[in-house]
């Protein structure tokens, strides 16, 4: 059988793919007929690439040391050479932005084709501040590396449709967009403290330029109230690191700021639930939390289109994240404990009580703010319920809201821009006049309100199954589970509304008369995530495949850590846990060639210590 | 009294008389006298204690530069420079800050004063002490260093004085209009009206 | 045959995918490029989509039939062919943890896409298909002129497709995907005419509603996954063992110390068995999902839908899916007689209720509803007590009948629309009358259908509704434990008494129906009033309004048959109606259908829970007079008021207890109640979280700190006055603080050692030109009297021994301070932890800290130390650390 | 003074004088052009008290050395301090310190 015929054989699912994508389009425009028909074919190469069968196994060791660096310093570079291009050329920035966060996707693309086994992969470590042992140490797990990916899709989306409607100081857009990314980037894959909590500062900075620039009318109050939330939880967060890397200097007798270090530490009781809660805190108010997240409906609503998109589709993962790696992975005991009520006050304060609000707001943008309160309620959920299931779900889910909320933001934009308005009582009957927009609200709706076949539907039904075997919940796993499934009714009573306010009902006010449907720019940043959320509804295992060895690795760690906690119990000393070995703990900080003599009286000063 | 202590007698209170009348004046012509007047007492001082080659430079700078400084400067503002005393703080809280120096410093001054064993007298010292050579020497040997820094630093100072005293005098070109000699003085909105002042001609 | 049984292994059989992906194809196609396609390729595209799938079930059903009857006679085991697509997701077990803490990582459920048939859903899909093409067919007329006629379809189809799903799902989860589906698709073509308020409304109704049996349903699952540990219908089978675990419920205890001994009752632990909650829940999802009480408000208003949706989502298939669920999980149902007894008694309310609101309302499509509610309430109160033959029968029946009656009803207003376009009035039954004469084909089929559903003796109602009535009287569901619930003696008799009295009804209000829309004269030339202009909405008559304006009354156009795409279905429906009763006709003993579906249940159903008071069946036919009886009256009760009386006895009745009357017409207000209490509540509830939102937590977190913060900002502004003066000024005072400080000699010292061997050490701080004089034996007497520069003495001290020694320090003026220290050797306690005692990783064994108790005040030391931690470190090695 | 021949307390005396009046002068008054002549003085009186003791420990001329950079210094000062005082002139239109409270704001 000659290569051409072969050819044709194995790729007649693509070129169908394009053509139906390309022919889907009912206006004349090429690019648009390009692109969507482009992210079918992603679509198609997503799931064929990613199929069980046609895994092509790749031994661990050549993997390419420099990916993470390139992923994450390609935006940041970028950023960089934005300040030296003119401002007068703005189609040029444009470009050159729009380029440079296409290349990082396509860079990132390639962890996809790393079998992602328990431990770290493409591990880049180098000596930075030895003296206080803070190496340049990060790296991809299956936790990570589905947020990477989410980040590196959705920034370059939400760029593309800030380009849309932002038309002043194209630069400074570009260079927030860049930093921003790449400081998200370098928090997902950071494993040393240090470097982890700088990109996390990191982020703040560009994104309050973002909110502070280009928002609404109180955008400065917003911008202040974020930053000083995040700021006052990110402190927390410093306290507990200094004291961690002071407690295993005592030990070891070298300073090192390395989560695989770390992480070996067992606290006494009550240093242990300090740290704790001030990661938790930091991550808490991040993610956001009942009662932490009041600030995240006055920087949605404030924020730009583009901001909007980021912040909830990635900003907010940083929490829930940081909350499974660190919060989980060094403070087992605490983290176990206090699953059980941190539960019920992701349930109620945020999944019922988040969705409640959305029911009641009138600014839409403002409803899908409150939306995210809910579906993060639902990540926390899987995340507390401590088995493997819930925590996949959870990290799913993760992916599934930056999909279906950033799209429902990015469908808000499109009003708004037409409008300048997001009442929901301004409109009515949309549905009339701009018959696609309303289609694929709809289909996020549905998305976000977790319809089977929709991608939201896999990670709440994960959680919610996972809710009720969970043993770290305890007696009341039955009753949260149940609390969780009323949820689902609420997200339909909130979404439904507003998209039956919006959408249906006559087309009564003369403005709404002549909006024009979405332009190509729009539908373009949309494609993509229409074809993510059927593909994902209906082969989610493509993505739980790459993560379930790291997370079984991560939940059998939890479990083991909360049990030597307990052992641990009531001891005013500190000790460390065995070394795990192995990929694990691949790259484990050594002590330095001349280390400081040991102290005999360390644990005298342990017990000064609260 | 030998010609010695009567010269120190003198210039001591030359010091004093000046410091208090420079301090003291209500028009700042007469401070600038009094100053006049302290530096050279103290150059009288310098004499006194065999600093021939510093007696010489503080004649230079202070009475030929500095002095000569101030007065230009007090002349180029006329009559502002001693405009009576707007609406401030109370005199009172003014006069507070001095007297706690002054009482502080003497106090101080005293306290450790009385502490100091016996007083030295001022023996004699080798021919050459405070001679331009000897100084020269020391300067261009071990200070050489410091006095480069110095050097370079006068630079810095007379370019920084330029760029400062010059003001925005460019930017009010490039406006290309004068509405009145205010605007060379374009300063934030505070800024209050001044009778068209000599430095308005000046700018001009 | 053996050729496609080689093609279609039972553990592979692909043809499962072929039935379900056709619709789902047409449902892309005519959804995404419908518009530009044009009408008649989307009309090919759906018809040919769901023609194909609906052979395609034929013929897996033909090979159904082989596999189950290919064994010997008799011994007919059930065949079930299997189609594994792809592993969907992994869900943990329980005690998941354990394992996990034990070492090896457990292995997870794996919940595969995968579809499997057997008598009961290969029957399903045939009627599904099979119907739903008869439906499609009508629609593609019945919409023609309809602007959104590709949506429409596409929708239609996209139904098929997730009614497949629910039908064919092997495992929970995947029947709940079409579950969900159906119910999103309801939701769109309810609101298909979505510029109409109302109608949206409906459809969010109709999805809420759903959503809240949906929740029943995850609820159930969950339980499932918990006690049997499967989602599968396998699995579940034989892991129901674990579901007759008990589970409290209600703690008792934890609320004995809070309540009075009064409430003693609530202070009773009370526990269940699993299965009964997985019973309700599961209930609870069917009577969402069937129009049950307490959750059947959705459906009468889910007729602002097309007429054809609801002949086909809310008569024919979806709504039945409740029904169908409750025949798949019947092996955990029957586990608990508790959730059977509510579940028929739900039933048979549900059939009285609705059957009492139908009898009074006017609009033909409501009274069809009603009808449709009540007779699901038939089906459940079959299957409720344990006859799940019977009530999937009526399942079947009901189908037939009523799909022909929509559509009938869907003819009747088609034609109404010849002389009014106001979709209300065109429905209104007192705006009809005497229609018989010009729809022909509509009136022969719709009567059939009217006797089929009023219970005419070997019309296929009068099989299916009576089979349950005898059920309901004989048979109940027991349990094995004696402790659990029993039915009480009296269900079957109350049972059997509501089911007739709702037949009574039944009957009654059909031929309500039937008279007042086909006998009579026609009314329709008296509202000429209603008239509109051919340009509306839904306008099927454009041709005909040429020479209507302006006329007199008897002039206009003329209601007229349908074409042949409308007719041709109800034709065939209505032939289903008449003879489809002899599928299960016990009282004839020809019952292939039970045959059919034994193997079914047999497998799943533990018998020994089924009880019937009847075995042999000797009241099979004296059971069914009451059900003879029934038909006749409701037939000649309706008989008399409307053709007899022409209507009078109702209206005066009416006139005589109006307020009944009127209670009746308005649903006894339920859809009110709701909205007080449920809706109500909840908004409330809403309102309540937004104001904490915005004035608790927000003003707390956000407001109360802002201000904190504000009002110190304001004070310490106060000293900030901006001239450089000042800030000059408080520098000098500062100065001489600090000045004063160095000036003045500072005696600090940091006392140290080991509580074992009593060696401890005074370490006094360094300083300018500071030398130091010592009394380290606390006499009094310095040891040396002029000042030496040693900066630390030591000392030994017996065990709870005290020292008091003294310091004098002179600075480079001469000035002298001195201070004082007390050491003090604490008793040995044996509490303190010894070497070996302690944990690996490094701790080592430690001395009690002592920290100095000097007279003068101990933070000032920091200041002259340059190493503020100093005071804290142990002399045996000063500084090792830093 | 105790005796007639003039000792190094002499000298410091003095200078500690005129830096006291220097100090109080630069802290009472709020004219500009005084605030940096009191500053002179002040510069003035550590110069004095260098040579001074230098004077005693007359083995090298470090304090001579250090009065020169002292005084190289003070030029420097004043030059840039009336830069300054110009042009705060020009933005206040007045010499006198009240206006320069825009630390405050």
């Amino acid at each position: 059988m000659n290569p051409l015929a072969t050819a044709i054989v194995e790729l007649w699912p693509y070129v169908l793919a394009f053509v139906i994508g390309a022919a889907i389009p009912q206006r004349q425009q090429r690019l648009e007929r390009f692109a969507i028909g482009l992210s079918a074919v992603l679509g198609v190469a997503f799931v064929r690439g990613l199929w069980p069968s046609a895994e092509v196994p790749v031994e661990p060791g050549n993997e390419w040391p420099h990916l993470l660096n390139v992923i994450v310093f390609l935006p940041i570079v970028g950023s960089i050479g934005v300040l030296f291009l003119p401002r007068q050329a703005p189609r040029l920035l444009k470009r050159f932005s729009m380029v440079v966060l296409a290349a990082d996707f396509l860079v990132s693309l390639w962890l996809l084709g790393t079998p992602m086994t328990d431990g770290w992969h493409h591990q880049y470590i180098a000596e930075w501040l030895p003296s206080f042992g803070i190496r340049y140490h990060v790296a991809v797990d299956g936790v990570s590396l589905w947020l990477i990916l989410l980040s590196t899709l959705s920034s370059p989306l939400a760029l593309y449709v800030s380009f849309g409607s932002i038309q002043k100081r194209t630069k400074e857009l570009c260079f927030c967009f860049l930093l921003l990314h790449g400081a998200m980037l370098g928090a997902f894959v950071s494993l040393d403290l240090f470097l982890f909590y700088l990109f996390w500062e990191l982020m703040l900075v560009p994104m309050i330029l973002i909110i502070g620039l280009w928002g609404g009318v109180e955008k400065i109050k917003a911008a202040y109230k974020f930053f000083l939330y995040t700021m006052a939880g990110s402190m927390l967060m410093l306290a507990a690191i200094l004291y961690l890397v002071w407690s295993f200097k005592q030990l070891e007798g070298y300073y090192s700021f390395d989560y695989l270090a770390l992480r070996r530490l067992v606290l006494p009781e009550t240093a242990a639930w300090l740290c704790f809660g001030g990661f938790a805190v930091a991550f808490l108010i991040k993610v956001p939390m009942w009662p932490f997240h009041t600030w995240l409906p006055d920087a949605h609503v404030q924020a730009p289109t583009g901001g909007s998109i980021i912040l909830a589709a990635v900003l907010l993962k940083l929490g829930t994240y940081g909350y499974l790696r660190f919060c989980m992975g060094m403070f087992e005991g605490p983290a176990w404990l206090a699953g059980a009520t941190l539960a019920w006050v992701a349930l109620l304060g945020g999944v019922v009580y988040g969705a409640l609000c959305a029911w009641r707001q009138a600014d839409i943008k403002r409803l899908v703010a409150y939306s995210s309160v809910a579906h993060l309620g639902f990540v926390m959920l899987g995340l507390f319920s401590a088995t493997r299931s819930g925590v996949e779900g959870a990290i799913l889910q993760m992916v599934n809201h930056g999909i279906s909320t950033g799209a429902l933001f990015m469908l808000v934009g499109v009003i708004y821009d037409r409008r300048h308005t997001r009442l929901a009582s301004e409109y009515g009957g949309l549905a009339k006049v701009m018959p696609v927009y309303a289609a694929l609200f709809v289909v996020f709706t549905m998305a976000s309100i977790g319809v089977p076949g929709t991608n939201g539907f896999v990670g709440e039904y994960m959680v919610i199954m996972s809710t009720i075997v969970s043993q770290s919940l305890g007696r009341w796993a039955t009753s949260q589970a149940a609390v969780a499934a009323a949820g689902v009714i609420l997200a339909a009573v909130y979404m439904l509304s507003v998209v039956q306010k919006v959408f249906f009902g006559p087309l009564d006010n003369p403005k709404n008369k002549s909006l024009s449907d979405l332009t190509p720019r729009e539908s373009i940043a949309l494609a993509p995530l229409v074809v993510l959320v059927f593909v994902i509804g209906f082969f989610p295992k493509l993505v739980l495949d790459r993560m379930h060895d790291s997370v079984t690795g991560v939940v059998e760690r939890y479990v083991g850590g909360r049990v030597a906690y307990q052992e641990h119990r009531g001891r005013t000393d500190t000790v460390l846990k065995p070394l795990l070995g192995g990929a694990v703990e691949a790259g484990y900080p050594q002590a330095p060639a001349a280390p400081a003599p040991e102290e005999p009286s360390v644990a005298a000063r342990m017990e000064e210590q609260p | 009294m030998s010609a010695g202590n009567l010269l120190f007698a003198v210039c001591a209170i030359a010091c004093l008389v000046g410091a208090l009348v420079t301090v003291a004046a209500q028009n700042p012509i007469r401070g600038a006298m009094g100053l006049l007047t302290t530096i050279f007492g103290i150059a009288g001082l310098f004499l006194k204690l065999r600093a021939e080659f510093l007696t010489a430079i503080q004649l230079i700078v202070y009475a030929g530069a500095v002095v000569v400084l101030f007065v230009f400067v007090l002349m180029l503002l006329g009559p502002d420079a001693r405009a009576p005393a707007r609406s401030g703080r109370s005199g009172a809280s003014r006069a507070l800050g001095g007297v706690l120096f002054a009482g502080a410093s003497l106090l101080a001054l005293f306290s450790l004063g009385g502490q100091l064993e016996q007083s030295h007298g001022l023996g004699n010292v080798a021919p050459g002490h405070g001679s331009v050579e000897s100084v020269g020497q020391l300067i261009f040997s071990e200070g050489l260093f410091a006095f480069e820094l110095v050097t370079a630093l006068l630079i810095v100072a007379v370019i920084g004085a330029i760029a400062v005293a010059r003001g925005r005098q460019g930017a009010v070109r490039k406006k290309q209009t004068l509405r009145s000699p205010r605007d060379l003085f374009s300063g934030p909105p505070r800024t209050r009206p001044v009778a068209g002042g000599p430095l308005g001609e000046g700018a001009e | 045959m053996d050729a496609l049984e080689k093609i279609f292994p039972a553990n592979d059989f692909a043809l499962l995918a072929v039935i379900i992906g056709m619709p789902l194809l047409g449902a892309f196609v005519n959804g995404v490029f419908g518009k530009r396609l044009g009408k008649e390729a989307v009309r090919l595209m759906a018809l040919g989509a769901l023609g194909i799938s609906f052979l395609c079930s034929l013929l897996a059903f033909a090979l159904l039939h082989a596999a189950q009857s290919g064994g010997a006679e008799g011994s007919a085991e059930a065949a079930r062919f299997v189609w594994h697509g792809w592993e969907w997701l992994g869900l943990s077990r329980a005690g998941e943890a354990t394992l996990l803490n034990g070492g090896g990582a457990p292995s997870m459920l794996q919940l595969e896409v995968a579809f499997s048939i057997d008598a009961l859903s290969g029957t399903m899909a045939l009627i599904v298909t099979g119907i739903g093409f008869l439906i499609h067919l009508y629609s593609s007329s019945y919409m023609e002129h309809d602007a959104g006629f590709h949506r429409f379809f596409a929708y239609l189809n996209l139904f098929i497709f997730s009614m497949l799903v629910l039908i064919l799902g092997h495992s929970l989860p995947i029947l709940f995907v079409g579950w969900e589906g159906v119910g999103l698709c309801s939701y769109l073509l309810i609101g298909f005419w979505f510029d109409s308020e109302a109608n949206a409304r409906a459809g969010k109704k109709a999805f809420i509603v759903n959503r809240i049996g949906d929740f029943g349903l995850l609820v159930a699952m969950a339980l499932l996954l918990r006690y049997t540990g499967a989602l599968d219908w396998d699995g579940m089978a034989s892991g129901s063992r674990g579901l007759l675990t008990e589970m409290r419920i209600w703690d008792g205890q934890f609320f004995a110390q809070y309540l009075p001994d009064s409430l003693s009752f609530l202070t009773q632990p009370r526990s269940v068995s699993v299965a009964t909650l997985v019973g309700l829940a599961l209930f609870l999802g069917c009577a969402g999902k069937s129009a049950q009480i307490p959750l059947y408000v959705w459906l009468p208003d889910a007729m602002a839908g097309p007429t054809p949706v609801s002949a086909l989502i809310h008569a024919a298939t979806m709504v039945t899916a409740g029904v169908y669920l409750v025949c798949r999980m019947a092996g955990i149902f029957t586990l608990s007689p508790a959730a059977m007894f509510v579940m028929a008694f739900a039933g048979a309310l549900t059939a009285f209720f609705a059957a009492t609101i139908a009898l009074v309302q006017r609009d033909i499509k409501k009274v069809l509803a009603y009808s449709t509610v009540s007779q699901l309430g038939f089906m459940f109160l079959g299957v409720g007590v344990g006859a799940f033959t019977a009530g999937f029968f009526h399942v079947l029946t009901h189908a037939f009948f009523k799909a022909c009656l929509f559509l009938g009803a869907g003819s009747v207003i088609h034609a109404m629309h010849a002389r009014i376009h106001d979709t209300d009035a065109s429905q209104d039954l007192n705006n009809m009358g005497g229609l018989k004469k010009y729809l022909k084909v509509t009136h022969l089929t719709f009567l059939v259908s009217v006797l089929a559903i009023a219970g005419l003796p070997l019309t296929s109602g009068f099989f299916s509704k009576d089979e349950i009535l005898y059920s309901a009287f004989t048979r109940s569901v027991v349990s094995s434990s004696s402790s659990a619930f029993a039915w009480p003696a009296w269900t079957g008799g109350v049972l059997f008494s509501i089911g007739v009295t709702s037949a009574v009804m039944t009957a009654f209000y059909m031929f309500r129906l039937y008279f007042l829309a086909f006998h009579g004269e026609f009314k329709g030339w008296k509202i000429v009033a209603g008239w509109k202009e051919p340009e509306h909405a839904h306008d099927h008559h454009g041709h005909d309004h040429g020479h209507a304006h302006g006329h007199g009354v008897l002039e206009g156009p003329v209601p007229h048959e349908s074409p042949w795409p409308m007719t041709l279905p109800l034709v065939v429906l209505a032939t289903l109606a008449a003879f489809g009763g002899f599928l299960n006709a016990h009282p004839l003993h020809i019952i292939p259908l039970e045959h059919w579906l034994e193997p079914v249940f047999e497998a799943s159903v533990d018998a020994s829970r089924l009880h019937t008071s009847d075995p042999d069946g000797a009241l099979m036919l004296p059971l069914l007079v009451p059900g003879v009886l029934a038909f006749v009256i409701g037939l000649s009760i309706a008989y008399v008021v409307y053709i007899a009386r022409g209507g009078a006895p109702e209206k005066a009745l009416a006139a005589r207890y109006p307020a009944a009357y009127q209670l009746l017409f308005d649903k006894w207000r339920i859809d009110e109640l709701y909205d007080e209490l449920v809706v109500g509540s909840l908004e409330a509830l809403a309102e309540a979280s937004v104001w904490v939102d915005r004035w608790v937590v927000d003003g707390i977190l956000a407001r109360l700190t802002a201000m904190f913060v504000t009002a110190w900002g304001h004070l310490l502004r106060m000293f900030q006055t901006g001239h450089a003066q000042t800030y000059a000024a408080v520098m000098v005072v500062g100065l001489f603080g600090i000045g004063w400080f160095v000036a003045v000699p500072q005696p600090e010292a940091a006392v140290s050692g080991d509580a074992a061997t009593g060696q401890y050490a005074v370490q006094a701080a360094p300083g300018l030109g500071y030398s130091y004089r010592w009394d380290s034996d606390g006499d009094g007497t310095f040891d040396s009297e002029k000042f030496g520069t040693t900066g630390q003495v030591t000392l030994t001290l017996e065990e709870g021994a005290t020292r008091e020694v003294h310091l004098q320090v002179k600075n480079a003026f001469g000035r002298v301070r001195s201070g004082s220290f007390e050491v003090t050797r604490p008793l040995h306690d044996a509490s303190a932890p010894s070497a070996d005692a302690l944990p690996p990783g490094g701790a080592r064994p430690r001395p009690p800290m002592l920290l100095p108790r000097a007279r003068t005040a101990p933070g000032t030391g920091a200041v002259a130390d340059p190493s503020g931690a100093r005071a804290l470190q142990p002399v045996q090695q000063p500084g090792g650390a830093q | 003074m105790s005796s007639l021949s003039d000792t190094l307390e002499h000298y410091v005396l003095l200078s500690a004088l005129i830096f006291t009046i220097g100090g109080v002068g630069f802290l009472v008054r709020r004219n500009v052009l005084v605030q940096l002549m009191s500053i002179e003085l002040m510069l003035n009186s550590v110069n004095l008290l260098l040579v001074a003791f230098n004077r005693v420990h007359g083995e090298n001329m470090a304090g001579h050395m250090f009065a020169f950079f002292i005084i190289a210094v003070a030029a420097a000062e004043v030059a840039v301090g009336l830069a300054i005082v110009l042009s705060y002139y020009r933005l206040k239109a007045t010499v006198y310190t009240d206006e320069a409270d825009l630390l405050r704001h």
